[in-house]
């Protein structure tokens, strides 16, 4: 007889809201080991591209992931309009940002909803979707999309959004900002869940950088890389400094996500005051040639849309590397001793998408 | 008395969607739509579960899951499949590893529409779920009080049709099982069948009126083979398959000796056999997934 | 009168005829016979015969007390060459102090004291005469089935039968001597004769290590011995007595120090900490010897002399010495059997534990404490001889005794898993005896000592968590196994079965034994007694009523049910128990038990634990000079 | 009272104790929804469940595993007939506990890994609750001088005021004995766990059904031992288990889950502390 | 106004692969991503690799980033690689996806899954492209 336990974990799974699975090896609670097995969500639609020209694939893009769906068609509409030396108009990019800023703050919310979850505090859950669904209103309102908004294209966006309804969201958002402190103080103050999160998962700051994490996780371990400072999109036009903690725990990516919260809260009502007029796309012409690997932060971290064509209609290749895929040896790394309470907390830790992550 | 209409409790699945529907799903549980309002209650556990929500399409990796989730779940259950990918594949359709939606591999319900499926439609999808499992058992309950009359007897040229109908139903099992569909009972025609009549023995087992089982047998010199032994997926596991088996045997009353084969992997057609003390033979390929499995046993005191 | 002489006697002639006739077909049928015998005798002395309890047995004086005194030097010889053969000086310094301080008894005080009664039997010793002759017996039985596969199992041991059936049949006659005797001197000489006897059978494999924990034990119990007769030689020399009866009914203030000296013999022999890891160390003995010496009978000698000096310790502060360390012993050693997976492990810390709370039971010595007292060695002597048994019979058949190996028992074994789960279910469960024993326990603590209670709350609610833990086991079934209890001979079916219709009988009848021997023994010293109401006990006969329709379960399967795979996330592999793992690997699910070892280790729990027991026996000592 | 109200008063707590927990369950359920800013389920939802629970097919694992449940219904049935007849309190809480014990058989028969890992917490848990349990007890008895329930409830003394930690403490283990967060390691109510359902992993249907009747039954008698530190004034009873139970379920919505650790030393520090500080008092000061 | 990043491409050749890494490695880059395309007679790997500043936490880091490529070019019968994970650990999640869908082997990976990273219907779809357009 084994002297250890084997379980199976997932791929269905409560606390997983996307499958994954892990062998878990547990002596007592105690996980000795887990060994991952993802590709339960593998579609492979990056080969898409033999059957769909650039255009089309903007659609694809966009439901590449149902949480940051809107900064998928974003990248890949800034790599194929890099390739293509398309000049988006000033306020398409502005339209971006916001949008960009109220999905973050959708998913951060989500984040925080199943984090809460996964410790076992299911009135945090609900609040934290409460408050979630006041921006999934939003972005309803101004591009028709709850979850997969679509409103991105090649040379710009679908939809313009007229300045008195901006400020409106602004306004709304600002007011959101009261509700979201109430729920990080519980998040950052409450002794319990504190228990659950500090010093739970801890990647000191090189572990973090020799990992390859990127985004919170990477933050959080005290590393000051945030892809918007790249200055895409609108990003250059505002103003910002990326959001790091040093601790390197899940309560220190918890801070950075919560922090996060009201930075994008302050982005968007920075970019609704300097958007300017104008149309809000181009008319874009003739087939993508040459590559370029298009850089976007999502709220997991920094992906890469690398596009290359061939003069055709239809692309050469297409590849996306999600930031949960760089993220996922941290995760691998931080189940090494864990508690079997943990393992959620620590799969959640990561922000995990995987249905971005298999594609 | 709508005892399934005032408590559905559902178990979510993510086959391969893009979280989209997944995050549909657990919004509608939470305050703004609220579902618990209707008695719903994500279990996360398939043996609690009344309706199966599968979001996204399948592919070779959790067509399995799918199979074990469902055949988890107690009867009466629901699928209903969420969002376009469930249906029918959506934009990935075209993907290499894209099967289809999910009624590629489980009996689906409801559909419900939507990229992403609105929380309102999936309530709405819940509803209309609510009534299926309603008449589901009824149906459970109309059948479950004629098991007792379950009468096992010869069957006639004039059952054929409906023995054709009910082995189909089994051999679909099959074939996706060995992912073979040239299997023969898959292809036989009703006449094919019909002049089996002729020279075969064929034991029916009938509730209420349908038949649900049968089995067929014909003597080879001192061997009675015995073959195609179907009993309809409801009710497996409730020794119909033995009871069949016994009362073939029974009309050979000459044999010496019992043969018959099975798929190597046909868990429920070797139990009943195997029961019985029916020991394998031999083992030969007929496709490239598929063995057939040959047992045998000689008739006691012979 | 004879009968008590007889009793002692009949089992040292038997081991003679088991030395002489060495067949292995005479010597079961010495064994069966004698068995029989000795368990009728023993249970014939509790029949009611008017007059022989208190007739005392005249023997002249001045013979008697130079023949034990000859015995005693013999051993006390015989455990010096042994220790300085095995260069184990200690043991020979304990063996010469010893007897030194029986000599200096005899010469200084042996003219000037008269023996009055030097055997005799109450209703307390016919208890422990009764569950050793019955217990005892049923053990012999089952080693010589078990005693031929052991050494069929096991070629490296020299085949040694001959002695082990001696030894065990010399034991018994002791054990008897332990119990009968009044005169302090002859107590002590079958208390060291059951401690040879347990020191041989230790070392029955002969290798290394059975010899590095035989003497292990024989020194502890040598400590204890040193102190034995330390106690005569106070007593000898202030009292001018040597025995038992008088030194109980004397002032609580002279007899403090022979009490006390007495008290930590008893407490050495049944392994209280510090001294409980000789019993550990005794579990490399077969499995019978275990059973038989390690947990139902003779660790059961040192309690019953506790429980004998009851009334002494009663309300003085080395009374509640005595008390705690049984008390940190209960406590420290079932949380220690948490973190323990060898079976016969769990079993040796729950016997120290159950010990601890007979010792507690006795310092405290109030007449409900002697009654719980009294009941626990009771239930507890045939529960865990079934056990031991038990798990002996599993380790024959699988050469392991790990409880994780005994997953899926109900299928594999399916009678001796049952037994076990009488057993485990009599050791801790509502409404089975030792539950009840601990009831009584909690009442007697409530009504004199209520900071004692916390040992027995926090104790109780981790033998709950280590026993169902092991029952858990032996049900859950992730592996089907063809049911195979082959090999196993008659003899120790009829043993078992005998000790798990007893553990159940007992329940029913327990409340007969306390009135017609508990109750008036208790009642004599006292005056009052401790009994469970009579509406308790109809209210916990309806629970064993019900509890005992449970192991219709084991034969009886549900119809009517649709059998589908456990949950495993939906990664089944047509299986309860495969699923598909990473890497492409189809892989078995695994279950263990916890065990907590971080916050339950053995090492950590037993030192802080002995040392707290050592800090509560020097007080005692400190206060009673 | 004679054996005759006794068997009366029996079968009367039989019928009523499960439709008071049932309602309470339901009071349970709304509340918490309205603390999470929801609607909330019907209050008679948890009736609801059972009744569809009954409709459904059983389907096991083990084909012996639901008779440990009909052990663990029947024996909690017999606690709260035993508790509200006034009998011995010891006994009622041994009655508990071996009830408790089937349900963990039950468990680990399923022979899951989930219910497995349940069965193992469950029984840290109960090694957590059970000394405090005793406990408050043996706190009593000191009070009354009695373990009769009957007695007890008959004392003129206000319990809670002579045994304030033992109350408290009480309370404490409630929230572990309620499988309430943070102490709900084993089976939470909530669907998200680790452990996906724990015990109950395996268990669907009618046997689903009877255990949650069973907790009904629990959750009544654990309410009960609450209201009996309060029993010399039955109005005042009855408020302080509804208040106790407001309360739980206040800690339920206002805390993450802890680990086995916290939970064990939680509860065994609360004991040592509470409990046992308030017993020495009550017993030096007697 | 969309400030577009300066990405250098470097191609070397296979056998160069693993001093050109650890080269990259002590000088500081960050492995980005590694990713095939299959061309028409050949396919290439592509290394990317990018660096911050001086220091890492500097805020203003931005302005000195930059992307840097490193392509290999393989044949597309036996394609065959050695792991950079020995320098790049997280690089094995990579390289086990070159072995599942472009059918490269990638030796001594920390990490190997065997294949199965992904269980695809197609085994290595991205073998064979699809011929017709449908337009």
């Amino acid at each position: 007889m084994g002297t250890r336990t084997v379980i199976p974990f997932g791929p269905q799974h409560p606390v997983l809201p996307e499958p994954i699975h892990l062998d878990l090896v547990l002596e007592d609670e105690k996980v000795v080991e887990a060994i991952p097995k993802i590709g339960y969500v593998h579609r492979g639609f990056e080969k898409l591209v033999e059957k769909m020209d650039f255009n089309e694939l903007v659609y694809v893009a966009d439901r590449i992931c149902g949480i940051c769906a809107f900064i998928h068609s974003m990248a890949y509409c800034q790599g194929v309009e890099a390739v293509m030396s398309v000049e988006v108009p000033p306020r398409a990019e502005f339209l971006r940002t916001i949008w960009s800023e109220l999905a973050r703050l959708s998913s951060h919310l989500l984040w925080l909803g199943l984090m809460a979850d996964a410790f076992g505090f299911e009135s945090l859950f609900m609040q934290s979707f409460r408050i979630r669904e006041k921006i999934v209103d939003m972005l309803e309102e101004m591009t028709g999309g709850r979850i997969i908004l679509g409103v991105c294209r090649v040379g710009g966006v679908r939809r313009d959004v007229p300045n008195d309804a901006l400020a409106d969201i602004v306004r709304r958002v600002k007011d959101l900002g009261v509700e979201m402190h109430r729920l990080a103080d519980v998040f950052l103050q409450d002794d319990s869940v504190k228990h659950r999160l500090v010093g739970v998962g801890v990647l000191i700051r090189d572990q973090a950088a020799e990992l390859g994490c990127v985004g919170p996780m990477l933050r959080a371990s005290g590393v000051s890389r945030d892809t918007r400072t790249l200055g895409y999109a609108a990003y250059g036009s505002v103003d910002f400094a990326p959001i790091v903690e040093k601790d390197g725990d899940s309560y220190a990516r918890c801070a950075v996500r919560i922090r996060e919260l009201f930075q994008s809260v302050d982005l968007v009502a920075q970019a609704a005051s300097k958007i300017p007029g104008g149309e809000v796309g181009v008319k874009v012409s003739g087939y993508p040639e040459g590559e370029y690997h298009s850089r976007c932060e999502q709220p997991r971290g920094e992906v890469i849309h690398y596009v290359k064509g061939d003069g055709t209609r239809y692309l050469q290749r297409y590849r996306v590397r999600t930031p949960t895929f760089a993220n996922i040896p941290a995760l691998l790394r931080m189940l090494q001793g864990c508690e079997l309470a943990d393992v959620p907390v620590l799969v959640l830790t990561i922000d995990p998408c995987i249905s971005c992550t298999e594609r | 008395m709508k005892a399934f209409a005032k408590s559905p409790w559902v178990l979510h699945y993510d086959a391969s969607s893009c979280n989209g529907c997944d995050i549909e799903v657990v919004a509608s549980l939470t305050p703004l739509y609220d579902v618990e309002r209707l008695g719903v209650i994500n279990t996360g556990n398939p043996k609690h579960a009344d309706i199966f929500l599968v979001t996204g399409s399948v592919n070779a990796q959790n067509l399995m899951v799918l199979r074990n989730l469902y055949e988890q779940m107690p009867e009466p259950r629901v699928v209903a499949a969420v969002g376009i990918c469930a249906t029918s594949g959506c934009v990935f359709r075209e993907c290499y590893n894209v099967m289809g939606g999910v009624d590629t591999v489980l009996p689906v319900d409801v559909y419900v529409p939507g990229c992403a499926a609105r929380p309102e439609s999936i309530i709405d999808g819940i509803l209309q779920a609510v009534e299926i499992l309603e008449k589901k058992h009824a149906y459970m309950k109309s059948m479950h009080g004629r098991m007792k009359e379950m009468t096992i007897g010869r069957a006639t040229a004039v059952d054929a049709p409906e023995i054709l109908a009910l082995q189909k139903i089994v051999y679909q099992n099959e074939a996706e099982m060995y992912d073979d569909w040239s299997l023969a009972p898959l292809r036989q025609t009703l006449d094919d069948l019909r002049r089996d009549f002729e020279t075969r023995v064929f034991i029916k087992a009938v509730v209420g009126g349908k038949i649900i089982g049968s089995v067929k047998g014909i003597m080879d010199g001192d061997t009675a083979h015995l073959s195609r032994l179907v009993v309809h997926p409801y009710f497996w596991k409730q020794g119909i398959g033995t009871r069949l088996v016994q009362e073939v045997e029974a009309s050979f009353p000459k044999a010496k000796r019992f043969e018959t084969f099975t798929g190597q992997k046909s868990r429920h057609t070797m139990e009943p056999y195997q029961r019985l003390g029916y020991l394998p033979i031999r083992q030969e390929k007929v496709s490239e997934h598929r063995d057939r499995v040959y047992f045998g046993r000689d008739r006691e005191g012979a | 009168m004879t009968s008590l002489a007889f009793l002692i006697a009949l089992p040292l002639v038997i081991a003679m005829l088991l030395l002489v006739f060495r067949p292995r077909v005479v010597r079961s049928v010495i064994v069966i016979a004698a068995a029989v015998v000795i368990a009728v005798g023993s249970l014939s002395l509790l029949l009611p015969q008017p007059g022989f309890l208190s007739a005392p047995f005249q023997v002249p004086a001045e013979y008697l007390d130079w023949i034990v005194l000859g015995v005693e030097l013999a051993l006390a010889a015989f455990i010096f060459f042994l220790g300085i053969r095995h260069v184990r000086h200690l043991v020979s310094l304990l063996a010469l102090l010893q007897a030194g301080l029986a000599v200096a008894t005899e010469v200084l005080f042996g003219s000037r004291i008269e023996v009055a009664t030097l055997i005799a039997a109450d209703r307390f010793s016919l208890i422990m005469a009764g569950i050793v002759g019955i217990v005892g017996s049923l053990i012999a039985v089952y080693s010589l089935g078990y005693m031929k596969a052991y050494h069929e199992h096991h070629r490296e041991y020299r085949d040694r039968q001959p002695l082990f059936f001696f030894l065990q049949f010399v034991f018994l006659g002791s054990m008897f001597g332990v119990f009968f005797a009044n005169s302090l001197p002859l107590l002590l000489l079958f208390w060291e004769i059951t401690t040879l006897c347990s020191f041989l059978l230790i070392g029955y494999n002969g290798t290394a290590e059975s010899r590095g924990r035989a003497f292990l034990a024989l020194t502890l119990n040598l400590l204890g011995g040193l102190a034995f007769a330390g106690a005569i030689l106070f007593l000898a020399s202030t009292a001018g007595t040597v025995e038992l009866d008088k030194l109980i009914s004397m002032e609580k203030g002279a007899a403090l120090i022979p009490a006390a000296l007495l008290a930590f013999a008893g407490m050495t022999k049944s392994a209280q900490m510090p001294f409980s890891s000789w019993l550990l160390g005794a579990m490399v003995a077969p499995t019978p010897v275990s059973a038989l010496l390690h947990s139902s009978t003779m660790v059961k000698a040192g309690v019953y002399l506790v429980l004998r000096l009851a009334p002494l310790l009663r309300g003085t502060i080395p009374g509640t010495m005595v008390a705690l360390v049984g008390g940190m012993t209960f406590l420290a050693a079932s949380l220690i059997a948490i973190s323990q997976s060898d079976a016969k492990r769990v079993l040796a810390w729950s016997t120290i534990a159950n010990l601890g709370l007979i010792v507690l039971c006795g310092g405290i010595g109030t007449y409900e404490a002697l009654w719980a007292g009294i009941l626990l060695i009771l239930f507890h002597a045939v529960t865990k001889a079934l056990l031991f048994l038990c798990v002996g019979t599993f380790e024959q058949k699988t050469n392991t005794r790990d409880i994780e190996s005994m997953s899926g028992l109900i299928m594999a074994m399916p009678k001796l898993s049952i037994m076990i789960q009488i057993g485990i279910a009599g050791m801790f469960l509502a409404p089975f005896g030792m539950l009840v024993s601990k009831w009584a326990v909690l009442k007697a603590l409530v009504d004199s000592n209520p900071l004692l209670v916390i040992f027995v709350v926090f104790g109780s609610s981790a033998t709950l968590f280590f026993w169902v833990k092991w029952m858990g086991k032996l049900l859950e079934v992730t592996k089907v196994r063809q049911a195979d209890e082959s090999g196993i001979a008659g003899r120790q079916w009829v043993a078992l079965g005998a000790l798990s219709a007893i553990s159940i009988g007992l329940v029913g009848f327990y409340p007969l034994i306390s009135a017609q021997l508990i109750e008036p023994y208790v009642r004599g010293i006292y005056g009052q007694v401790a009994m469970i109401s009579q509406g308790n006990f109809i209210i916990m006969s309806i629970m064993l009523g019900m509890v005992a329709l449970f192991p219709i379960t084991f034969f009886v399967y549900q119809k009517n049910v649709r059998v589908v795979d456990a949950y495993l996330g939906g990664g089944n592999v047509d299986s309860s128990v495969l699923f598909q793992g990473a890497g492409g690997q189809v892989k078995s699910m695994e279950m263990r038990n916890y065990y907590l070892t971080r916050l339950f280790g053995e090492r950590r729990l037993s030192l802080a634990g002995g040392i707290a027991c050592a800090a509560f026996i020097f007080v005692m000592f400190g206060v009673a000079l | 009272m004679s054996p005759l109200d006794t068997a009366l008063l029996a079968i009367v707590v039989v019928v009523a104790a499960p439709i008071a927990g049932g309602l309470l369950a339901g009071i349970d359920r709304k509340l918490s929804a309205r603390m999470q800013s929801r609607w909330g389920p019907p209050l008679l939802q948890p009736f609801y469940d059972v009744r569809k629970l009954f409709r459904k097919e059983t389907i096991v694992v083990r084909r012996s595993q639901n008779f440990y449940v009909y052990f663990f219904f029947v024996f909690m049935v017999f606690t709260a007939a035993l508790f509200f007849t006034g009998g011995d309190i010891l006994l009622t809480i041994f009655a508990l506990t071996l009830a408790s014990i089937f349900l963990v058989l039950a468990a680990y028969k399923a022979s899951s890994p989930y219910s497995f890992i349940g069965a193992e917490r469950e029984l840290i848990l109960m090694m957590a609750y059970e000394p405090m349990v005793l406990l408050a007890a043996v706190g009593m008895y000191l009070v009354t001088r009695s373990f009769i329930v009957v007695d007890i409830a008959r004392s003129p003394q206000l319990l809670a005021l002579r045994l304030p930690g033992l109350f408290i403490g009480f309370v404490v283990v409630l929230v572990v004995k309620m499988r309430k967060s943070p102490f709900d390691l084993a089976a939470s109510h909530h669907a998200h766990q680790e452990i996906v359902r724990g015990i109950t992993t395996e268990f669907s249907g009618r046997t689903l059904a009877l255990i949650e009747i069973a907790h009904w039954y629990e959750t009544t008698v654990v309410l009960g031992m609450a209201a009996l530190f309060f029993a010399a004034l039955p109005w005042l009873a009855a408020v302080a288990a509804g208040c106790v139970f407001f309360l739980i379920l206040l800690v339920d919505n206002v805390f993450a889950r802890v680990k086995w650790q916290v939970a064990l030393a939680t509860a065994w520090i609360t004991a040592a502390a509470l409990g046992v500080g308030n017993i020495l008092v009550v017993f030096f000061l007697r | 106004m969309n400030p577009r990043e300066h990405q250098t491409i470097e191609e070397i050749p296979a056998a160069a692969l693993l001093e050109r890494v650890q080269k990259m490695r002590s000088e500081g880059w960050r492995l980005v991503h590694a990713a095939c395309t299959r061309l028409v007679a050949d396919q290439e790997v592509n290394y990317c690799f990018d660096r911050d500043g001086q220091s890492l936490d500097s805020p203003d880091s931005a302005t000195l980033r930059g992307m840097h490529t490193l392509r290999v070019r393989l044949p597309m019968i036996d394609p065959e690689l050695p792991s950079i994970s020995s320098f790049y650990w997280p690089a094995f999640l990579y390289e086990n996806e070159m072995h599942d869908l472009f059918g490269i082997t990638v030796k001594g990976m920390a990490v190997d899954f065997h294949g199965h990273l992904y269980t695809t219907m197609v085994p290595t779809p991205y073998v064979t492209k699809e011929p017709d357009h449908g337009d």
